[in-house]
Order: C-alpha cells, then structure tokens, then sequence
C-alpha cells in the first residue's frame, strides 16, 4: 500500500477515525455546549429546551415523532427520487435538444423561483393532495440536479466525444456510454444538495399543502408545537430532521465516494 | 548544406484507385491562426502514408479533417465512394488521436472494447480485446483505470483500441511516440503485418524519419504553418519489410533524403497567429 | 378619574410599550390603532409600537424573551397552553368576546345547518386544527380525514364548491363576496358552542407583578381605543391602518366595522355591562371543559393562572358607547 | 471563422439568434395559451387571471409593486452575496483543513436542512430583523455553492497540483492560483442553483421573519393579495419575482460564460 | 544475437559529488502494481544522466521520487545537504512532466510565467517569460490558450515553463517525444548548452536511444517492471558536442551499445499487476 499524503498530514488511517469521531465529537460539543448556555442563562425551556429535555421528550413522544418522521421521509425520499429523475431526465433532454432546452430551461427556472406558497393553493386545486405535495416537494429539489447534470453533460472531454463519433456512435450510445458516465461527479454532486432540499421540500410542501392531524408529517408537529407552545417537542421534531438530513447526506456521500473512487479525482486517495 | 526543392514530389506511387482527396483545403481557426493553406493530398487504397512536418504544421488538423471531424474551411474533402468499402455508409476509420483519450471511469478493457459496443458487435468481444491488449502487452492491466498506467501504456491501450475492429482505414497520430524502441519496433512490424494482411488504408502521423520510412510506401512532408504539401516521397522498398530492411543502405539513403526534405520544410519561421 | 390619570401621566416621560398583533394591520385591530391614532395612549403615559404579525410569523415567543411587552393572542386556548407549558404569561384582557372565526361555504349547495359542514371538503389552517378544530370533532363529530391545508388563500375552496373554509367573519366573506361574486354561507362558530374569547392582550406575569399601573394603563387605552373606533370618528385609525398595510381598502374596513357590530364580536354579552375587555370565570371554565373535551388540553391545568381580572370588568369607556 | 456545428446541427448564427428568440417565443406561446385557457374555460379571475388583467395590474400597482420589488430584490442580492461569499469562504477553509472540514461539514448539513419557518422565530429573538431576514435567505442559498466548490476544489488535476508544490507554492498560492480557478467551473455551477434560491431565500425569509406592512416585499404582497383574494396582484407579484429569476439566473449564465468561454469544456464554441 | 550481461555498469563517469541517491528503492500501488524494486541511483552533481527503459518500467515513477513528489515504499533517498546548493530548503528542482500539465485558463505566457510567480519573481518576469518562450518557438503564441495548441506546442509551453526559472535540478520525462526532429535536434542543442553554460544537473527520461547518446553523460539502463538498474553506460565524448558528434563512429558506436544494452533489458515480460 502507498502511503497517503493527506492535507493536515494526517495518515490514511488517522484519517478514517478522524473522519468518524471528529464530526460526532463536535456535535457532542455542540450539544454540551448548548446544555451549558442554558443552565447558565437559565434559560426557560419555552424558549430554548436543554437537549436533556429535548432528548427526554424525544423519548417520551417517540410514537408521535416516528409516525411523523415516517410520513416525512417517504415524502422525502418520493421527491427526491422525483428530483433526480427529473433533473436528470431534463438535463438528457436539454443536452439533447437545444431547442428543447432554449424553449423550456426558462420555465425551469421559473419552477426554481416560484415560492411554494404562492403555488401550492393552485396545485391542491388541480391535483391530489398526496400528489400536490409531493410536486411541491419536487420544486424545491429538482433544480440542482437539472444545473449540475446539464453542467456536468456540457463538461465532456471533446476529444471523447469525437472518438465516439468517429464509431458512430449513436445519440443513445453517446448518452449512456460517454456523456451520462463523464457526468457522475457533477450529478453527484447536484443530487447531495438535493438530497437535503428534498427534505426542505417534503417540510415547505407538508405545511404548505400536506395533511394535518393523526396522519401528518414532522413539519405539521413543528408548527403544531410552535402554536402550543410546546417547545421541547418542536425541538425533538427540529432534531429528527436535522439527523435525517444528516443522514440523507452522508448515505450520498457513501453512493458518490463508490461510484468515483476508482477515476475522479474528487474521490481517488492519491497515492504519492 | 542541402539544396531545397520545393514542392517537386519525388516519385509518387499510385497503388490501387484514391479513396478520399483533399483539394486546396484550408483551416483557419477563430484566434485567426491559419494551420492549412492551399492543402492537396490523394489518399490510395490500400496504401500506407506518411505525413511529416515540423510541430504545429496542421497534420493533426488535416487528419481531423478526413476523419469528418473537422470541417476545412477553404477547399474540400472529397470521398471516391464508387470505392464501395468507402461509402459514407460503409466507411470504417480507425483513429489512434495524440492523445490517450480513454474513457477515465472505465477499465483498460472496457476503453479497448468501446468499438465493438458502439458497433453492437458483444459476441466475441471478450477475445478480440484480449488479442488487441496482448499485442500492445497490457494482457496484466485489462482490469485496470487509465490512470493507474503509465504514459506510454495509455498510449498503448489507446492504439489496442483502435485495432480491435475492422477497420478500412486506419488515422495514426503520432501512436508510437511515447514508447521505447524495443515496444516502438514490436509495433511497428505488427502494424505492418496488419496492414500487409488485411489491406487496409493508413494513414500515419510520425515525428520519426526512421520510422516512416520503414512503414510506408509513400511520405508526404508539409510545410511551417500554414502547412501544404512540401514533397512528396515514394519508398519503393517491397513489403514485407523486417530487420534487413532497416539495416540496408536502401533504408539510410531514404532516411537521409526524408531528413533532408524535412529540414527544407522546416526551414524558415511559423507564421505568426495574426498573420492570417 | 379618568381625567386625573391622564393629566398625572402628562407630566411624567412615555413609557415605551411594544405590542405584538397576529396579523398584519386590519379593522380587527382598529382599536389599539386608534388608540395610537387619536393619542389616547400618549395619554395615559403609553408610548406604543404596533408590531404587525403575518402568516408563519409567531411574534408570541418574542413577548416570553421580553422583546415585546403584549400579544395580541387569537384565542383563550392559548393561555391554557401556556399554563400548561408553565410559561409564564396571562390574558389581561379580552377584546372580542366571541370569536370572529367563521367557517364558508358555497350558497348553492344545499348547505343549510351547522352540521351540513361535515360533509365538505374543509380548509382549515395548521392553527385551526390545532384548536377550534379538535372542538368540531369532539362536539359535533367532524372528520380530520376531510381537511385539507388552508394557507391564507381562499382560491382552493372557490374552485371547489363541495367545500368549506375557515375565515374571519370580518375579512374573508367580503373577500369572496368582493372578488368571487357571491355571498357565501357563512357559520360563525360562537353561535354553535365555540365560546372562546378572542383577540386576547397578553402579557407576561413580571410585568404583571411589577408594572401593574402600566398594565392597566394599557388595557384602559386599549379599550377607549375600541369604544372609539367602533363609535366615534375612526379615520384617523383606518388611515394609520392603511399607511401599514396598503393592501387594506376603506370598503373592507366599513365591511369589517360593521360586521364586528353586526355580530357583536367586540361589544357584546358581558362587555355590555363590564365593557369591552371583559372576562368571566364562568365562560372561561365552560371554554375549558370544551377544550378538555376535545382532548385538547389537560384536564387537570390551574385555570386561574391562565387569566387575571385584575384589569378589566371595570366599565371603562362605557360612556362612550352611543345611547 | 471555423463553422461550429451545434447539436441538432444549427448553424452559430441561427444558434445565438434562436437562443434569444426561442426562449421569448416559448414564453409567448405560455402566454398566449394562459389567455386561451382562461378565456374559453370562462375562468374568473379569482382562480386564474388572465395574462392581460395581470398585465394591467403590474401596470395600475407599478408603485407598490415596484417598491416591495426592490425590498425582495435588496435582501436577494444581499443573501446571494452573503451564500457566495459563505459559500466559497466555508468551502476553502474546509479545503484548507480537514480537520475543520471533518468538524463543521454536519453543521453546514444540518444548516441546510433546518426548516425556516421553524427557525425564523429564535433568529428574531437573538438578531434584528433585518439581520434575521438576511441569516434566513443567506441559509436557504448558501450551501449548493459550499457543495459545489468543495467539489471543485477537489477535482483540481492532480498532476498541477504536483507541479504547484515541486515549485514551491504556498498555500495561499495553491488556493489562489490553481485550486480556485480551476474550480471556476464548479463555483459558477453553485452560484447558478443559489441564484434562484436566494430568491427564494429573500421570499422565505420575508414571511418568516420580515415585517409586514409598509415597508415588506414581493413575499407579503404574495400571501397578503392572496389571502384579500386579490389574485391579479398576486399575480402580478409573481410575475415580477419570476422575471427577477430569469434575470438573475441569465446574468449568472452570462457570467459563467464569460468566465469559462476561453477555456473550459462547457461553454468554449467547438471548431470543427 | 547479443550476449546480455546484466547489471554490470560499464564505467561510471562520477563527475562530482552526489547530490542524491536513490538506495534500495521500492515502489508498489494499492493495485499490487510492483513499480520499482531495488533501485540504486546515484546523481551526481552538475552531471548529465539519461534513463532509458521500457515503457511502464518505473522512469516516471523514480523521477517523481527523486522530486519528492511520491514516497519510496521501500528503501530511502539521500539527499547530501552538505552541497549547499541542494539542502533542503535551496534544492530547486524544474519538472517536465510527461504530460504538458499546463492550466487550461490560463494562456501560455501565464503558465510559463508560473515557477516566477510562485516564486515572487515578478520583475524581470515579461522578458525572461518571452525568452523562454522564443527558445520554444511559442513567440506568437503568448496569449494563445493551451485547448488552442497542437500536442507538440503543449510539450513546448511545458519545457519553456522549466526552464524559465534558474533550477539546478533539472527532471525531464520525454520532453521533445512529441516534436519533430528538426525541433527536437534545435531544443537538444539549447538544452545542452544551457547544461554546459549553467552546471545545472539534468535526470532526462527519453525513448530515443540517439537523444540519449548525443545528450547525456551516463546513460541508466533500466530493466522491464518492476524497474532496476540494469545497466549503467558512460558516454565519454567530451562537451561541447554537435553536429560532428552525432555524424561520428564514436557515436555510432554508443548507439549500438545502448541499444543492445537496451534490448537486453526489454527481454522477457512484464510482471502481471498482481504478481507482487
Ligand atoms: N482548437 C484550436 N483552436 C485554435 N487553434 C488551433 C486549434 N487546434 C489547432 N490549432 C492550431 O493549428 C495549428 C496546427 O495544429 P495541429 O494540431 O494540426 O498541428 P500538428 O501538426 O499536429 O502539430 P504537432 O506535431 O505538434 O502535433 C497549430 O498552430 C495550432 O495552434
Ligand atoms: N497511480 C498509479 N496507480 C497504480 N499504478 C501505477 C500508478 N502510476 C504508475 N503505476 C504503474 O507503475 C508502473 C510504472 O509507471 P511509470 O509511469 O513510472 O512508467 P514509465 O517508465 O514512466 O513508463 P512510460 O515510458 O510508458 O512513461 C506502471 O506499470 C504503471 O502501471
Ligand atoms: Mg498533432
Ligand atoms: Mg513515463
């Protein structure tokens, strides 16, 4: 094995535990540190909980929680799935067509700036509630997916594209066998800021046009507990998501790291 | 010093029928440099030619130009499709570029096998690739990235690729550049066993007089930029050629008057980028 | 007396009070304008800052970390939560006495009594089925199974008339009556049981131990000021209204004056011989039980800590309402 | 000139006039087809406006509209400054150290995923307004760039990296000279998705955390039209927060070709 | 055939001190890639050593370990920091790498002015930029892009970048394979007159066996992967050489003897990436 020089200069293995143990030490610190500001402030729990008591509550709520933890990542995981599909989907057609493209990226970008409020009434109106939210959920992701794949397409070595050309390649061959491959770091790299948008998303969408009640997602227990005043819980519910999100990103990370440590140079572990 | 003759083809052996000429092609690019001039070149079936120049001369470009993935800007590129194998349709080129130009992301052995998948050919992929990585002696490395390789093994799998199809005619440039003259020679005759055995049409980039001379029937030397053809010269030595060739005064005579034509082409200074 | 307040606070520097409403500035909160408008709070020794709430903005966790001094909270409800959560404030006022929540529907679809709602679409807010709501569905058998998001925006329940929403009495009608072209059904949820008090001033109980002049001070202005807005000359108000809110038009706030009269939701009930403001026990208990009911508050939650008396059933500005 | 050809084989001159016209025409076409739909459908204008009466509105309300316009647009350019800027700062320090990059990446991830609305209130207890509004907008943009760059950053070419170190560069050198520029690419990229996020960002925050009344932006005038059921004007106001998207996301295009034409893959005129 | 002895260096011109030594050095890749085994390389100070080798035998590998730019896995490198020149902190080392490495924002000029910038040599940096520039034959092409260059350009901006700054480590890894002979004889003369005139130390990876002759003083044999010293030869032809040199016997002689040197290093094959 070569021995890697890592910045820092930090050995490969040092670098793996570091990797792990550094990021769960600072939020361990964080969440001292957090502890701390309120014993000292004497800061009441309806205005900022000790994670203690977040943490208790958590525990203590969990049935509620999960339920809604559960109805949000399905949510999540439904629009970003919707989100990379489309991105992905309408990068291919754009970089097929520039007609295409010219006619429609436009709208895209409309799609990207249009509030989800502003919208969501017009989309409860005409669609499903299910499929209302999951379109919201799909606006907020979709775009740096589209960005980053059409980048990421345009981005192919032309020399590669002449060579497939020169074999007659077809439009479909040159897609999946040139430009689709090329693309990986940029589309990775869209997908893992969709990923925690597409959480953003099922959030905005489920307060914007989700369900309410037994069946609801955290977003409904976050506003729900801010009405009541029950702050403990909005912050248990603050804390699923944000784990959830974390854990969105790093299962992204994992899935880029795979699929580029073999050529990329974002991804390869130099040997020097 | 040697007495330049500019322009005077010195024999030129008409081997079969042209398969594509190129006809008082010009290329100039947007930065108003100027790589062709007044470029004529006839391409025989079956033949295997030479260009040489000096760096930057346009030879890159002018192959570019007859694999149709450059457009001249002046003159134009004209296919004998009569000659059925050359039809647009049925053409079938093979182009090692200057440069590796592998695939990144996929293995030495999916890089040599992209012709064959792009041509739907999956049958007896596997063999042929591992023919074509045998004969550049990366048999150890078909599971490997190009990036794990060296320079001159990148080349080497660039030029396995190239030979894993059938192809009718076969665009080199500069293939063998970046190996060293054991590997270089090893190339050099299966090249001509491949080219002697299936008939195909070469066209070949070298910045080496030897090795041009040794391959070819005919050497077309271009000018400075804006290249145009200096000379030609027909290499009358029958084929096949081996290591008694390379060691016969027939062959430093040649070397010398290739050398010397070379020097007459190169002589003078690149015209300036502006200068279009 | 009142004479001598004001005259005795004349003398002595303003104190700065904020006070936090839950929307932005409409007729619903036209008598703190007016108070402010007509300098009926710099006379009582209030120098008063409005600031105006809006959708997704909670402006009540300001008045807990004293950025504010008062909240305009919507309902009773919330002072139980607060008992609940031991947080530390109380209602000090009342100034509707019946909740201005309405729910709409469509004239033409044969929706004709209360219980005809059930079976509509509703567009209820995340608010609403946090409160009002689970009081439909315990008292009168509602299904949440039926509700849809209401996010300030009536344009979902126009489209479809297999539906209702919720809304203010004083706002939404005139909105759809206005734009829509039809006068919808409307439901006011005070006459079938919902007996929340509404438009609550809330303060913390610091202010209410330590400053229990400026409390009053508050309150009282605060009352003139209804008295006055509904009664007297309110242009000054509706002008400091528009001037926030440029949205707000002279017909909705007639629309709106009127209907606050029409449905007596300021001055009605007890605030007819306690005035405007008013709070009793008695309701407050039977909103409880309501709530309880409704599996929405605990059952066994100090009440009393929820509200005070302490500042209003004193008949201020009675005088001011026309024979 | 060398003659480009185009996907879809258009000639660089048709190609530069059908990538102004298309765009316009397709908008058109959305328009004229908007007007067809609500005036056969018969819609009232309360559900659907039709493009002329929105027209007229932006026209008579040119004031106000006009006024929270520059609100919105003032604290979108403000966030989007503060996203690149935080963007590319947090992305290079993370370069700069692993150990720094191993410490705050999860906060960055949990910054992205953290609903606004469930923020906005403790932000306006600890900051001013306005400052609160910015902290909002400057969440919801800032980490497509800090993804993107740290893409960037470590797609750099390894072997100029080596070329860089054997000559003895600092690392200022290393970042200013090679790693920035060669992430150009990556940072346009991010910047493009944070454009039309800020946008958004500005929207967001504006109803979270903004003030409403006078003073307040396109956001309030959004929600405040919608829910006076004066659908014209809210249209309008989305109109006018569509145009400032595309405007945005052209001027980044523009920027980024700019920037990239003489030399990167995806935006350099192929001759052929 | 050619009897191969192998191993035994013929003579060994030590012109000098060393300067740094490569002792028992190893190299493998995480691919069980065994690139270097056992090898011993002394240079020595001011003197001019050219390795020559097959290709994937190690040569771009063992310069990068003498730059420092990879790390031995086995063995070590000695530098002798008593010669002042060379300590640690005054070693200034010039790179050609294999590939051009230029940065494709940024134009010729501004790459080739690079080594001055980081460096903080921005005084005389234009003229010493256009100096270089003009000893490649690149006047014209100062604010051209690298994308706009023909290969063998590229390789010439990359030599200009060496050899603008003063280094008195000098590593090179085919630099002129990508330059047509008359360029490259024109670029062997600079490069040799800059040697003689500066003292500077030159490490030169070539293919060409006659490039080596005519340049070096020692030539290092190295043998297929994993790459060793299989022989050593010293040129004894005296500086300044030219054209006379490469015309002579002598020479001739030397090519032979490396060539056959050369081949005996080639036999065999290489070992499989897995076979470490
Ligand atoms: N894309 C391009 N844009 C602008 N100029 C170009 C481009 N490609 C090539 N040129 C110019 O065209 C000329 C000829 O280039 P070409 O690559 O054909 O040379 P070459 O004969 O192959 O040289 P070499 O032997 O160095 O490979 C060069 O001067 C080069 O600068
Ligand atoms: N990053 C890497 N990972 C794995 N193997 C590598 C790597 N770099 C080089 N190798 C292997 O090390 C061996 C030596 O490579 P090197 O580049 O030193 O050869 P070379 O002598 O310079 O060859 P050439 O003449 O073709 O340039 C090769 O077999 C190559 O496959
Ligand atoms: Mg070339
Ligand atoms: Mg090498």
């Amino acid at each position: 094995m070569g021995e890697g020089r890592a910045k820092d200069e930090i050995s490969p293995v040092a670098d793996r535990v570091l990797r792990v143990l550094l990021p769960i030490a600072m939020l361990a610190l964080g969440v001292a540190l957090w502890e701390l500001v309120v014993r000292v402030g004497g800061i009441p729990p309806y205005v900022l909980p000790s994670p203690w008591l977040v943490f208790s509550t958590l525990v203590s709520d969990r049935a509620l929680l999960s339920a809604s933890l559960l109805v949000t990542l399905t949510t999540t995981l439904q629009g970003f799935l919707l989100a990379a599909v489309g991105g992905v989907g309408l990068a291919v057609l754009f970089n097929q067509s520039r007609l295409i493209e010219y006619s429609l990226y436009p709208y895209a970008v409309i799609l990207q700036v249009t509030p989800i409020v502003a919208i969501a009434p017009l989309l409860l109106i005409y669609l499903p509630q299910q499929a209302a939210v999951l379109a919201c959920a799909w606006i907020v992701a979709f775009f740096p997916v589209l960005a980053n794949t059409t980048l990421g397409l345009n981005s192919v070595d032309h020399n590669l594209v002449d060579l497939f050309r020169l074999y007659g390649a077809t439009r479909r061959q040159v897609l999946f066998d040139l430009k689709l491959p090329a693309a990986q770091p940029y589309i990775l790299g869209g997908l893992k800021i969709a990923g925690g948008l597409s959480l953003i998303g099922a959030v905005v969408a489920e307060i914007a046009a989700g369900s309410a009640g037994a069946g609801s997602g955290l977003a409904y227990r976050i506003v729900e507990s801010g009405y009541r005043l029950n702050i403990p819980r909005m912050f248990a519910a603050l804390l699923l998501l944000s784990l959830a999100g974390i854990l969105i990103f790093f299962a992204l990370s994992v899935l880029s790291h795979l699929m580029l440590r073999r050529w990329h140079e974002s991804a390869i572990v130099r040997e020097v | 010093m040697i007495r330049c003759d500019r322009n005077v083809p010195v024999g030129s052996s008409k081997s079969g029928t042209p398969v594509v000429a190129l006809r008082g092609v010009g290329k100039s690019f947007a930065n108003d440099v100027v790589a062709l001039e007044r470029l004529d070149l006839d391409v025989w079936s079956g033949e295997f030619v030479s260009l040489l120049g000096p760096s930057g001369c346009g030879k890159s470009t002018a192959l570019r130009i007859i694999a149709g993935l450059s457009e001249p800007t002046r003159g134009k590129v004209e296919w004998v499709e009569a000659q059925g194998a050359y039809a647009a349709g049925a053409r079938r080129i093979g182009f090692v570029f200057q440069e590796p130009t592998l695939m990144p992301w996929a293995t030495v052995a999916a890089n040599v096998r992209l012709p064959l998948k792009l041509a739907g050919l999956a049958a007896d992929a596997p063999a042929r690739v591992d023919a074509a990585l045998a004969r550049v002696g990366l048999s150890g490395f078909a599971q490997s990235y190009p990036r794990e390789l060296s320079g001159g093994m990148k080349m080497r799998a660039s030029i396995a690729r190239a030979l894993v199809t059938e192809t009718n005619l076969l665009l080199m440039d500069e293939p063998f550049a970046a190996l060293d003259e054991i590997t270089r020679f090893r190339l050099n005759n299966d090249l001509l066993g491949l080219w002697e055995s299936l008939g195909k049409t070469v066209v070949f980039v070298t910045h080496s007089v030897f090795e041009s001379v040794y391959l070819s029937q005919r050497i077309v030397v271009m000018t400075r930029r804006p290249g145009r053809v200096f000379t030609e010269l027909s290499i009358d030595a029958p084929h096949p050629r081996d290591e008694r060739f390379r060691t016969s005064a027939d062959y430093a005579g040649y070397c010398r008057r290739v050398s010397e034509a070379l020097a007459c082409a190169s002589a003078g200074t690149d015209e300036a980028p502006t200068g279009s | 007396a009142f004479l001598l307040a004001a005259a005795s606070a004349q003398s002595q520097p303003l104190d700065k009070v904020s006070f936090g409403t839950n929307w932005v500035a409409e007729a619903e909160h036209g008598g703190h304008y007016q108070a402010l408008a007509d300098g009926t709070y710099r006379r009582y020794g209030l120098d008063v800052t409005i600031v105006p709430g809006g959708p997704n903005v909670n402006n009540r966790i300001l008045l807990l970390v004293g950025k504010l001094d008062f909240f305009m909270s919507a309902n009773t409800l919330q002072g139980f939560d607060a008992v609940e959560r031991n947080v530390p404030t109380v209602a000090v006022a009342a100034m509707f006495q019946k909740d201005p929540q309405v729910l709409i529907a469509h004239p033409d679809q044969g929706i004709d009594k209360f219980e005809d709602l059930k079976k509509l679409t509703l567009f209820v807010s995340k608010e609403g089925l946090a409160s009002y709501f689970q009081w439909l569905k315990s008292d009168y058998g509602f299904s949440e199974k039926r509700v849809k998001p209401y996010t300030s925006n009536p344009q979902p329940f126009l489209i479809d008339k297999k539906s209702a929403m919720q809304g203010y009495v004083t706002s939404e009608p005139f909105a759809i009556e206005k734009r829509a072209g039809f006068k919808p059904k409307v439901f006011l949820l005070a006459d079938y049981g919902f007996d929340s008090y509404s438009t609550l001033i809330e303060t913390r109980r610091d202010l209410v131990a330590s400053k229990p002049d400026l409390v009053q001070r508050f309150v009282d202005a605060s009352i003139i000021g209804w008295m006055n807005y509904l009664y007297g000359d309110n242009k000054a108000a509706n002008a400091l209204i528009k001037r926030q809110n440029p949205e707000m038009t002279d017909e909705l706030l007639a629309y709106s004056v009127a209907k606050m009269k029409e449905y007596g939701i300021v001055d009605s009930g007890d605030a007819g011989s306690l005035g405007v403001g008013a709070m009793t026990e008695a309701r407050m208990k039977s909103f409880y039980e309501k709530m309880v009911r409704a599996g929405v508050i605990k059952p066994s939650i100090a009440l009393n800590r929820a509200y005070t008396l302490q500042f209003v059933n004193k008949k201020v500005g009675l005088d001011l309402r026309p024979k």
